[in-house]
């Protein structure tokens, strides 16, 4: 739990997301996505059942009995609908199928485009980050990326990125302590979660940022489905 | 005929330079005892691809065995972190990375493994992995599709479940890219957890992907896959990712291979 | 979200002039059912495509369902001989053949799960089916490439020993090239042997290779693959295709249409 | 059983392909392919137990207890070593991996290219044949290709062939009474069959033949191998 006793800002993420989902055919989590897990989860829950759930081990709609600790956790091989392979997965995107993506990345700038290549000096790689995975592919070709971060500082929220890993169809960006999407091209705030306020996200924004209305906290139900499903806490792991 | 060794067998057979393509995923169904017997060895300037790696390159780069990583995606996750021998091979210029995105090397083994000097690609936008292609005209409508080059692996390395003394074998589970990279290869070295008999492999012929044909050699290495997970048989450890993440000197390392044998 | 449907709602799901991949080979696990369903309806135009056919494709031929066969090879073999109405239907001019190699039918279908306009191939020497087919220069080497143009089916049709009520479905045996036209396809008709539990799919979840999530319909037609066989349920009925090919005009045909339902 | 009545033609076309591939690393027979099913066979028995067996279903090595009457029986999906896919095949063919393939046609010419797509009448088709499956790559890009066909008279054996479905790689024609091997890119007759002669398969033969050897009959165990494995003579069913 964070400083605010109501709900984390993981909570506040997970729901944020989840919410994004209520009208998405199919949704695609990639590597290392422990809070779009959890969204995707509650969405099929509460929102949208009819959902389909792609994910690396291309198990289709997985039916986990605890969260997953890793992107090849057995919880999503076990049970689920069908299989299919990731290279099918890419190309349901290169063919315009995919609905949604959730991808993340180290920096990411006021166009929406992002970096989880590497920080360089000239020719010579100074700072070496994960490698975008899928990205360069899921962000120019799925219908809307929900870009998430778990940072939300003047370092990670960039004027410009460096370099590109990965650009195009973003549709929202999630942190800790805000929402933007992309409107004419630029991220535009669009809520600030409850905890924080439109100083802080400007402060923390290496863009110019405009108000914004405060976000709808985690419901009733949203909060004990998560949490009853999640006993451990595994959501909190990347806070 | 027999394709059995022993995982010191099977890794002489690698060459320095070589090109490998090593299966499984992250933590699941990954060659690591294949990797360890590489380091002990002291393989060097291999090239090693993969969509998304971590355990497997991570020790390879320790150890000094690769010089050039090809993959989307290295990191050992939320719960362990960034890959730190990798990124500091690559970051203090030992190893090159040569970053492509999951679906790249994906599509440079397709067209491998069909034989064709490069595949079609959809669009990457802006992404400055856009630079390292070349598009050609559509010759079939407007405009221009961008390609990716053919990469032939000189062996793929696959953990497996089962496989018979021939190299047939069954993977359970999520395949990943592990028969594409078999395709691909031009030949394969493969580890398994258990040995099992002919009739065994015919009775779930369905699930046998591997035929035996390209195989080199076949090492029995049960918990082939530790640390990482090999599914159903066992879950990946946390006592012994930490612990290799703790190494920090050649001495710890050479007692660390000598610990966990193969 | 239940995509069960009756044969005959499945199949009034297409329309004339629409392209149909469909499943199985030659006479195995083949869509028979479907295509007699076709044939009652009375759809029209319709072009169809596989690696290598014959009940499901001459049945269609001979209903003068079809304009178009996309194919490597059209033939009942050694026991029955030529497919005669397809044959027919070509050399009166009803019916274009368009002839493939089972290879270019197979890349071309590639090229359309994949997303790309085109697939590059091998060469296939001087055979006259090159003039089909646009080269484009190797863009990592020299000299020029054969391709292939993405072919889109507008459906898959299989048919499948298992699906539940959502179109996951296991297919047994050679899959063939079911799985790749599920993936070209824009959407699938599913034939199924059985309707099963979600959970008796689960139990098998390695061999469930068609995601139901672009099904649209899934009919269950127990012996839907009959004269034809399905591997390991039934063996092809000899009587059945000598009496198929001895039908010589419409009112046989109708009778024939009648006495096999589905 | 032919008018010989100590081996008949589909036998002796079969020992005939069989003894050629003792030295093969792998073999592909395609569709309708009845005598090449017992060369292999034969071959695995007798000559080369090694040989990787591909097939349409793409069951390697299948170990059939029967003959099968069919390109998909199930005797050849039942037991076999592995699983592959048609189209990996081909991909091996592409490779240049595929050592033998075994094809047919309804013409070949003495180029040793082949047509068994049709006869056409300017730019209508006046005869139809099956399509050539998957000759056209196999042809171009395998080892050595085995071309065989169960009748040989002047409208199959010609000059030149009207269409080519396929061409390349023909390393021997196998026809009922006399085998042909392509050399300086013109087939040549290698032997005559047992209960032929010279003048038979010259004035069967639509281009010009050079006199050659008589062929070895089968052997003992050649035939006794195949006969036990065959009683019902589905082997002759070309015949």
């Amino acid at each position: 739990m964070d400083s605010h006793d109501e709900f984390s800002r993981a909570e506040m993420m997970i729901v944020t997301m989840a919410r994004l989902l209520e009208d998405a055919e199919n949704v695609f989590m990639g590597v290392a996505s422990n809070l779009p897990f959890f969204s995707i989860w509650l969405a099929k829950e509460l929102y949208n059942k009819d959902l389909t759930w792609l994910n690396i081990p291309g198990r289709v709609n997985p039916k986990p009995a605890l969260p997953p600790r890793s992107t090849v956790d057995f919880e999503v091989f076990r049970n689920a609908s069908a299989s299919i392979t990731l290279s099918q997965i890419f190309d349901m995107s290169a063919r315009g199928e995919l609905d949604v993506a959730f991808l993340s990345g180290v920096q990411v700038d006021k166009y929406g485009n992002f970096n989880l290549s590497h920080i360089s000096d000239g020719n010579r790689i100074k700072v070496q980050f994960t490698g975008g995975a899928g990205s360069a592919l899921l962000c120019a070709n799925t219908k809307r990326v929900i870009f998430w971060r778990t940072r939300h500082d003047r370092r990670s929220f960039v004027e410009k990125c460096s370099v590109y890993t990965a650009t195009g169809n973003i549709y929202s960006v999630v942190s800790p302590i805000s929402e933007f999407k992309k409107k004419d091209g630029i991220l535009a705030l669009e809520s600030i979660f409850p905890y924080s306020s439109y100083d802080e996200v400007a402060k923390r924004t290496g863009f110019p940022v405009e108000p914004a209305p405060i976000a709808l906290p985690p419901t009733e139900d949203e909060l004990t489905l998560l949490r009853d499903f999640d006993p451990e806490g595994i959501r909190e792991i990347e806070f | 005929m027999t394709k059995i060794k022993t995982i010191e067998e099977a890794v002489s057979l690698i060459s320095d330079g070589e090109r490998l393509a090593m299966g499984g995923l992250l933590l699941q169904r990954i060659p690591s005892a294949f990797a360890r017997e590489t380091a002990r060895q002291g393989k060097k300037n291999l090239k090693v691809m993969k969509t998304a790696a971590n355990y497997d390159f991570d020790l390879l780069c320790l150890a000094e065995c690769v010089d050039e990583v090809a993959a989307g995606f290295v990191s050992f996750e939320a719960e362990f972190g960034m890959a730190p021998n990798f990124r500091r091979s690559v970051e203090e210029g030992r190893v090159r990375f040569n970053e492509n995105s999951c679906y790249t090397v994906i599509s440079s083994l397709r067209a491998a493994a069909f034989g064709v000097p490069f595949m079609p690609i959809a669009a990457l936008g802006e992404s400055y992995l856009v630079n390292k292609f070349r598009t050609v005209d559509n010759p079939y409508g407007d405009g221009d599709v961008l390609t990716v080059p053919a990469v032939y692996p000189d062996w793929a390395v696959l953990h497996v479940q089962k496989s018979d003394e021939e190299g047939n074998a069954i993977i359970y589970g999520p395949v990943f890219e592990d028969v594409i990279m078999s395709r691909a290869a031009r030949k394969i070295i493969l580890t398994t957890e258990e040995i099992v008999s002919k009739s065994e492999i015919e009775e779930e012929i369905d699930l046998a992907v591997i035929p035996g044909f390209k195989v080199e050699a076949v090492a029995e290495v049960s918990k082939g896959a530790m640390p990482g997970s090999c599914y159903p048989n066992y879950d990946y450890s946390t006592d012994h990712i930490r612990e290799y993440l703790s190494i920090k000197d050649w001495d710890t390392l050479n007692l660390y291979l000598k610990e966990f044998r193969p």
